[in-house]
């Protein structure tokens, strides 16, 4: 039914699949719409958010999405500006998955401000000091980018390939493409760090505050480099994902082993740099400010216990990195696989446990900790972002030429 | 026309509360509602959403029955000036779209509710809990409308409201100031809500740089101490205990350290 | 020329790359936002002239001065007056909710009768006129009966002229049966009565201001115990000059916790150790001499029954504390005093608890000293002609509740005995009863059986300002203004040093369709013409309090109140107890493992006025969760039951089983559950309707043997996890 | 950006294929230009009569005759309050003073007197520059202590002889005055417009900053 549209040489499974697969994410999209509309026409009084969870499921998801989709970016930049070229050979994929992290964010965002209506605000009242400024005209910036970045690649769709217009700009715009990658990867260094700045800076909170350089706290640099270290674990992994559901190998052996030896690195220092910055931070700017490190997590020890920093910084940081670094741990695949989801895990439990817990951690002596569950809006919303980016990972998969060895590996057979 | 260049020194409004005369009554927060227009919900209870701009907690020495002390503990918006009293108080260095400043001329946090569009990041960064988000619309029903004071605007959901040292009152007694062709206030022309609502007579407020005024001279008190001042937010509400314990609680400390232990010298951020 | 999807294409992107470059996007972006800065469902507060006007505040017993915020004709705050005696400017949450009463949901705009089936709240709109003949045609058919004497009234004060011109209807038409609801004045007064031998209206007056040391058995001297921002403003006198303060109590109450003298006794010991401080002053020889009868039998029935050593078990207290207490206490240089009446004395409580502590008083010569108490003539300034004449008239008939007579001569009026009356009789003894400003369905103890005996009342006329659970099974309601908008004469009780007289000031005009009660009760006399027409002479009410106060009349216009001197009653001969009443202290059945105790919240109010949102508001989680009252229970008490702090439990006593939440506190005695009053009100407005569970709903009445009042102070109890 | 190797790939730029035949060039173009000037003129034109609706005021009032029978200018009846707050535009009250009956031969000071003062009815004057209940304005110190001149905001309404229609943004409720009659925001006078741009530049002139938030804001 939809045979022009498939790219030439490519299996697909059959419309029929396609449109049932699309058909129950389309119900998972619209539901959370219907969510997002009561918390636009109602309020946030639909969530279960509160003085002290302003920050909470939806902040949480934004800022794990946008660190996970640093694949893009940090592909990217490998890709164009480094030079490797083998990454060619699932940079597309990295931007389509990218492009749905942002744009997640942005949906997010936008349901999350009290006053959607005012949103513009931030750009036309910005105060330039603060971190989430600096976020918004970034991270709007570079979803542009992503955007300029994607286009190319929808453009390539037989059908639309056929206007000359279309084709010709595709040509250009490919010419151009290193351009915009170094700019994108300039862009998302500095938003992933102003979001790591958004709690680092807090110097009324000791659990989220950080010393630094400049203006800029430690936790902007951790951000921007845990995301370069783990977003490209979620490009893999989905990659990986795709290939199960489609039963074909997409992508070589050779680029996941690049991309994981890499991240392997990259997360090996990140968390040795993680480490440092916690240990100073827990022995010399928490002190300074009254607090001992076992104070944070001893006033609810199930709910935030110690062992939630070794769950994130030893099990979902010093392992996955030992793995992705050692040629044997990249080749057996079940160890790798470990790995680039520890990886993901560790990040988003980063972000959890600097976002979220900064704000609800009392800091009077006699104030409270409380908990917080999110509401059945707030998880409708959360879910909807990943609903939506399977379906457009989908359409992509199924329409664009994504995968450039796509044909190689499965003409073999 | 005469132009308004001269820069006079600002002032630096400011509260001492004597929490020893502090029984714990609630009439601040009732007199502040009534003041500022806050509405009230249904139910209240759930105080994780329920919008008082001074919130009186209760502190207890942890001490088993019968040893156990109690102390009331009025809180207010701190008005951080934060180091150096430069303007770079928590919140107002993090709010995107410069909804809430610094006065220098009063030293007063203000803000826009109408430009806020309820980022909370103001709320992320309070650690005093002084910032409070309208999760719901104000609803005055029926005739409850009447109560509303035109001095101050009522609050629309979605956005972040806090105390404001009643600067609506600042504003009136200027404005008759002005027609009598004064510039400066005395020191009863401008008092909060709760000050004088306090039936124990707790909190006093004034110029905290004048030392004609009672709070620059109470604040001096060796009993005085401050909420989380290693935090080095500079917050404008000083408090008074005799009760070693209730100044220890206004702070954190490790284990072995003296109450009063300042934060170490080194550079602030910012 | 050939047009095709392109061509529109092109046409929709020159009108997009056009509208760009117009105000058109810009504009609506910008008018959007400000769209949202101006919601039109938001109340827009109207600008005016403003003014303030002073008055006074009825809202409890205080007797505070008021100053009100009037933008053009709204009231838009209540603030304290600086220049009144009692408050000096302060005041309270629940008088700066004031404005709520006045403008709130709960108030009854027009007269109404009731539609539906008592305690239902179901009314019909009818009019003053309709209201007034109802009224006459029920008073006349009881007088055409023979049973005029079965009018009774219920009102919260004897006080003033509202409550005299009821009293005086009643009289007129020969019913003796004027009631108040009893505080812990009454309670003094019956004490000044059997200790001292007075005959009388007297009242008890304390001299706090000049007191050194204070002695408190669980009244809640901050919490709102007589006039509470007098006493608020005394104790930070007392704290000022170091005057100690000693709370005897169960729990860290706010009164406890500004003291920093919590003095934990074993529940319902209060009385016990009172008498062993006696014991211990008088083996101690610290006693004042003076004229006292039976001063050997007392000091033998402390030696036998009281002495240091048993009290000291009995309490859980050392005996050294004891004797060094006493000690302190009746140093003459001390000017100490002991107050009793729990929480905020809005029940009158137990009369051993009552004479225990005034032997105390008297023992250290604390009884009409600088710094004690003192008994005063109660005033009786208000005069009207013919009083003599009504009041012997019906002083040879028996009243309903027996006040006054027999058993019962302690007290003026102990309406507490109404219910239990009815429903052992079966029927009503009152024929008609008029309720102002009280509402007994709510504050008598039992509420089960209150309600069952004002179903049993014929006819039941309310003139209250605000719905609430007496309104509830009233027949008709007559609403009076609300305190903002009517004048009325309010002499102030509450223990003040002086006697003092507020007048509460229309300074609004009248929201609804209602009428000043003394208008209402003067209208109606006019009515029944005749010999009642005639006892009511004046014009109005107006004019009625024009007359009566004579020259105090403009100076109180003016002003806004009267502060007189009272000199203290000669107290003539002390007759000390040769016995003390026996009365156990907590009700309900003793096999229930745990006492419950109500507990006057600072923030709550339990009497006939319910809390007004501002005050509602304010209320802590840990006495009002969502709709359910949180009992308070120390942490081993808690580990005990098998609860858990901030969850469901259910509370047992031998009248009710209620759903309530759990609050673990450090500030509280073991085996002790506090249970906060002024919750679980009905027919209140939204805000506080059908939150949390009334205390006397739980609590089984206890008829004081000695005076007629109920004495319950707590009540046994079980709390379980739900 | 894809990568793979497409056959398109091979052409040279401008030399695809055209399947099918489309509309020429120009047309294109013109229509590109049609559409651009079909919303050009809507933005411009149609669009602030849409945003706007017309409403008049209870009757018409000439400021100039009383400017010329009174003595202490605009102050005169646009009075400030004893406690130094300003009452706006004057009430019943004041105007009655003088019109307790019809004085001159106007019909509008007849509507005046028949339908306001005899029922004792407030006018409900429709306020050109009224500000949104946010904003908090000092007449006191605007007037009294900058002595600046009333026009210097309001213009020469004082000299008119007859009220403007007023118009109300239908979105925002708010007047027309306070964004200004020029739809694009361009200013000509001090008086074309009281948005908060405007106060905020007149502050930043002179002196030397916008002020606080809680300066302009309740």
């Amino acid at each position: 039914m939809d045979y022009d549209f498939i790219p030439k040489g490519h299996n697909r499974c059959s419309f029929g699949t396609f449109a049932a697969g699309m058909v129950i994410l389309g119900v998972i999209v619209l539901w959370g719409f219907y969510a997002a509309a009561l918390c636009w026409i109602k309020g946030l009084n639909q969530t279960n958010m509160n003085d002290s969870y302003g920050f909470a499921l939806w902040i949480w998801a934004d800022l794990a999405v946008i660190a996970i989709g640093g694949g893009a970016f940090f592909t990217g930049l490998l890709r164009y500006v480094i030079g490797l070229d083998e990454l060619k050979n699932i940079i597309n994929f990295a931007v389509i998955v990218g492009f749905c992290c942002y744009c997640s964010a942005m949906l997010i965002l936008a349901i999350d401000i009290g006053q959607p209506l005012r949103g513009w605000f931030i750009f036309w009242h910005a105060n330039v000091h603060s971190m989430l400024t600096e976020v918004a005209f970034c991270l709007s910036l570079y979803l542009c980018v992503l955007a300029i970045e994607y286009l190319p690649l929808i453009l390539e769709n037989g059908k639309i390939d056929e206007v000359p217009f279309f084709h010709n700009l595709s040509h250009t715009m490919h010419g151009a493409m290193a351009v915009f990658a170094a700019t994108g990867a300039f862009l998302s260094c500095f938003h992933q760090g102003s979001l790591g700045g958004v709690t680092g800076v807090l110097f009324g909170r000791p659990f989220g505050y950080r010393e630094g350089i400049f203006v800029w706290p430690w936790t902007f640099f951790l951000y921007t480099w845990s995301a370069a270290a783990c977003g490209p674990c979620f490009t893999m992994l989905t990659c990986k994902i795709t290939e199960t559901i489609t039963g074909k190998r997409l992508v070589k052996d050779n680029v996941y082993d690049l991309l994981a030896k890499i991240s392997g690195w990259m997360i090996g220092t990140y968390i040795v740099a993680k480490i440092a910055d916690t240990v100073y931070w827990a022995t010399v700017t928490s002190p300074s400010m009254g607090f001992g490190l076992m104070d944070y997590y001893s006033l609810h020890p199930l709910h935030h216990g110690i062992w939630i920093l070794i769950l994130e910084i030893v099990v979902c940081g010093v392992v996955p990195a030992l793995i992705l670094i050692s040629q044997k741990g990249r080749a057996t695949k079940p160890l790798f696989n470990l790995a680039i989801v520890l990886a993901v895990l560790g990040v988003c439990l980063n972000r959890w446990v600097m976002v979220m817990t900064p704000m609800a951690m009392p800091v009077m002596t006699f104030d409270s900790w409380v908990t917080y569950f999110p509401s059945w809006q707030e998880i409708a919303t959360t879910i909807l972002p990943f609903a939506g980016g399977i379906m457009v990972v989908a359409l992509s998969y199924r329409y664009l030429p994504v995968f450039p060895q796509e044909k190689e590996l499965n003409s073999k057979r | 026309m005469k132009k308004e260049t001269e820069h006079k020194p600002g002032k630096k409004y400011g509260m001492v509360i004597d929490l020893d005369k502090c029984t714990g009554c609630g009439s601040c927060m009732a007199a502040c509602m009534a003041e500022n227009n806050v509405p009230c919900k249904d139910d209240e209870s759930n105080k994780l959403s329920s919008i008082t701009w001074i919130r009186v907690y209760r502190l207890t020495n942890r001490k088993p029955f019968p040893e156990t002390e109690i102390c009331y503990l009025p809180r207010p918006c701190m008005h951080c000036g934060g180091v150096g009293d430069q303007g770079h108080s928590p919140c107002v260095s993090v709010c995107p779209a410069t909804a809430t400043d610094y006065d220098h001329g009063t030293g007063i946090v203000s803000q826009i509710y109408t430009r806020c569009f309820g980022c909370r990041y103001c709320m992320a960064a309070c650690p005093y809990h002084a910032r409070y988000f309208n999760w719901w619309d104000p609803v005055w029903p029926g005739d409850l409308k009447k109560t509303l004071s035109p001095n101050v605007s009522p609050r629309m959901r979605g956005v972040v409201e806090k105390c404001s040292f009643c600067f609506h009152r600042y504003q009136l007694a200027m404005e008759k100031a002005y027609v009598e062709g004064r510039r400066d206030l005395e020191e009863g022309e401008y008092q909060t809500a709760c000050t004088q609502a306090c039936p124990s007579g707790a909190i006093t407020f004034g110029d905290l740089d004048n030392p004609d005024h009672a709070v620059a001279k109470m604040k001096e008190h060796p009993n005085a101490f401050r909420l989380l001042e290693r935090l080095q937010t500079n917050p404008k509400v000083y408090y008074i205990s005799s009760r070693e314990w209730v100044r220890r609680a206004g702070d954190n400390y490790l284990k072995n350290e003296p109450t009063n232990s300042k934060p170490r010298a080194a550079a602030h951020h910012g | 020329m050939k047009i095709d999807r392109r061509s529109f294409l092109a046409l929709g992107l020159g009108a997009a790359a056009g509208t760009a470059f117009t105000p058109l996007p810009w504009k609506l972006t910008d008018d959007a936002s400000i769209w949202t800065q101006n919601w039109r469902w938001l109340p827009l507060p109207e600008d005016g002239d403003v003014t303030y006007e002073t008055t006074a505040c009825t809202l409890c017993p205080g007797g505070c001065g008021i100053r009100v915020r009037k933008v053009k004709d709204r009231i838009v705050k209540i603030e304290g007056l600086p220049e009144h005696p009692v408050n000096q400017g302060g005041i309270c949450a629940l008088g700066i909710s004031g404005t709520q009463i006045l403008y709130g949901g709960s108030r009854v705009t027009s007269p109404m009768r009731r539609s539906g089936d008592r305690g239902k709240n179901e009314w019909t709109r009818i009019t003053w006129d309709e209201a007034l003949a109802e009224v006459k045609a029920q008073i006349n058919a009881l007088v055409d009966a023979d049973k005029a004497d079965t009018i009774a009234c219920i009102t919260g004060s004897d006080r003033g002229t509202v409550p005299l011109l009821f009293k005086r209807l009643l009289a007129v038409l020969g019913s003796p049966n004027f009631m108040t609801t009893a505080t812990m004045e009454d309670s003094y007064r019956a004490v000044f009565r059997k200790m001292h031998g007075l005959k009388g209206p007297v009242d008890v007056r304390f001299d706090f201001e000049n007191t050194g040391f204070v002695l408190s058995f669980g009244s809640g001297l901050i919490e709102g115990w007589g006039s509470p921002l007098r006493m608020i403003r005394a104790a930070n006198v007392w704290k000022a000059n170091k005057t100690p303060m000693i709370q005897v109590e169960q729990r860290l109450s706010n009164t406890a916790a500004f003291s920093g003298g919590l003095l934990a006794v074993n529940p319902g010991t209060e009385a016990d150790l009172a008498l062993g401080l006696c014991h211990a002053i008088i083996s101690g020889n610290l006693h004042q001499a003076g004229s006292v009868s039976g001063f050997a039998e007392f000091a033998n029935l402390l030696k036998q029954k009281y002495s240091v050593d048993t009290v000291a078990t009995k309490t859980g207290l050392k005996a050294t504390a004891i004797v060094d207490l006493a000690r302190k206490f009746a140093n003459p240089a001390s000017r100490s005093v002991a107050v009793c009446g729990r929480g905020k004395g809005t029940t009158a409580g137990s009369m051993r608890e009552f004479m225990a502590v005034h032997a105390l008083n008297i023992l250290a010569g604390r009884v009409n000293a600088p710094g004690g108490v003192f008994a005063v003539p109660a005033p009786d300034d208000i005069a009207w002609a013919g009083d003599t004449v009504m009041t012997s008239a019906i002083s040879g008939k028996t009243r309903i509740d027996e006040a006054g007579t027999g058993a019962y001569t302690l007290a003026d009026s102990l309406l507490n005995r109404i219910p239990s009356g009815i429903v052992e009789k079966g029927e009503s003894s009152i024929g008609l009863l008029f309720v102002s400003e009280a509402n007994p369905v709510y504050t008598l103890s039992g509420t089960k059986n209150v309600r069952k005996a004002f179903k049993k009342i014929p006819y039941i006329v309310s003139f209250a300002t605000c719905l609430d659970d007496t309104t509830a099974y009233a027949d008709l309601i007559l609403p009076n203004h609300s305190y903002l908008e009517r004048y009325q004469d309010v002499p102030v009780r509450a223990g003040l040093s002086k006697p003092l007289v507020n007048l509460t000031k229309p300074v609004s005009a009248p929201v609804y369709d209602t009428q000043n009660v003394g208008d209402t009760v003067i209208s109606i006399a006019k009515s029944l013409e005749g010999s009642v027409a005639e006892a009511f002479p004046w014009e109005n009410y107006e004019d009625c309090l024009a007359k009566t106060l004579g020259g105090r009349w403009e100076t109180l216009k003016e002003k806004g109140f009267v502060e007189g001197e009272a000199n203290p009653v000669a107290l003539g001969n002390v007759i000390l107890p040769s016995e003390m009443p026996d009365i156990p202290a907590i009700s309900g059945d003793g096999n229930l493992p745990l006492i419950l105790l109500p507990k006057d919240s600072m923030r709550l109010w339990g009497d006939a006025v319910a809390d007004p949102p501002f005050a509602l508001k304010i209320v802590p989680d840990t006495e009002l969760k969502g709709t359910e009252t949180v009992v308070e229970v120390s942490p081993k008490t808690a580990v005990a039951q098998g609860l858990e702090d901030g969850k469901e439990a259910v509370l047992t006593t031998t009248l009710k089983s209620v759903t309530v939440k759990v609050a673990v506190s450090d500030g509280i005695m073991d085996g002790v559950v506090a249970i906060p009053r002024g919750l679980g009100r009905s027919s209140a407005e939204k805000y506080l309707d059908d939150k949390g569970v009334n205390v006397c709903e739980l609590m089984e009445p206890q008829e004081d043997k000695v005076s007629g009042f109920d004495a319950v102070i707590g009540t046994r109890a079980s709390l379980k996890r739900a | 950006m894809s990568t793979s190797n497409h056959e398109a790939d091979s052409l040279a730029p401008g030399e695809a294929p055209d399947r099918k035949q489309g509309a020429p060039g120009g047309v294109i173009v013109l229509f590109f230009i049609v559409g651009f000037a079909l919303s050009m003129a809507f933005g411009w034109l149609v669009f602030p009569k849409l945003l706007y609706s017309e409403k008049n005021q209870p009757f018409d009032f000439n400021h100039k005759i009383h400017m010329d029978l009174v003595d202490s200018g605009c102050e005169s009846c646009h009075v400030f309050r004893e406690d130094g707050t300003y009452a706006g535009v004057p009430t019943l009250a004041q105007c009655a003073d003088c019109h307790q009956d019809v004085q001159g031969e106007s019909k509008d000071e007849e509507v005046f007197v028949n339908e306001y003062v005899a029922n004792e009815k407030e006018v409900p004057w429709l306020i050109y520059s009224r500000q949104p209940d946010c904003v908090f304005f000092s007449h006191a110190a605007h007037v009294k202590m900058a002595e600046m001149e009333c026009k210097e905001c309001h213009g020469d309404i004082g000299e008119s002889e007859s009220l403007k229609v007023y118009r109300e943004n239908r979105i925002t409720g708010y007047s027309q005055d306070i964004w200004g009659e020029n739809i694009a925001g361009i200013r000509k006078n001090t008086w074309d417009g009281m948005k908060m741009t405007d106060c905020g530049k007149c502050h930043e002139e002179r002196m030397g900053s916008k002020g606080p938030c809680f300066q302009c804001h309740k």
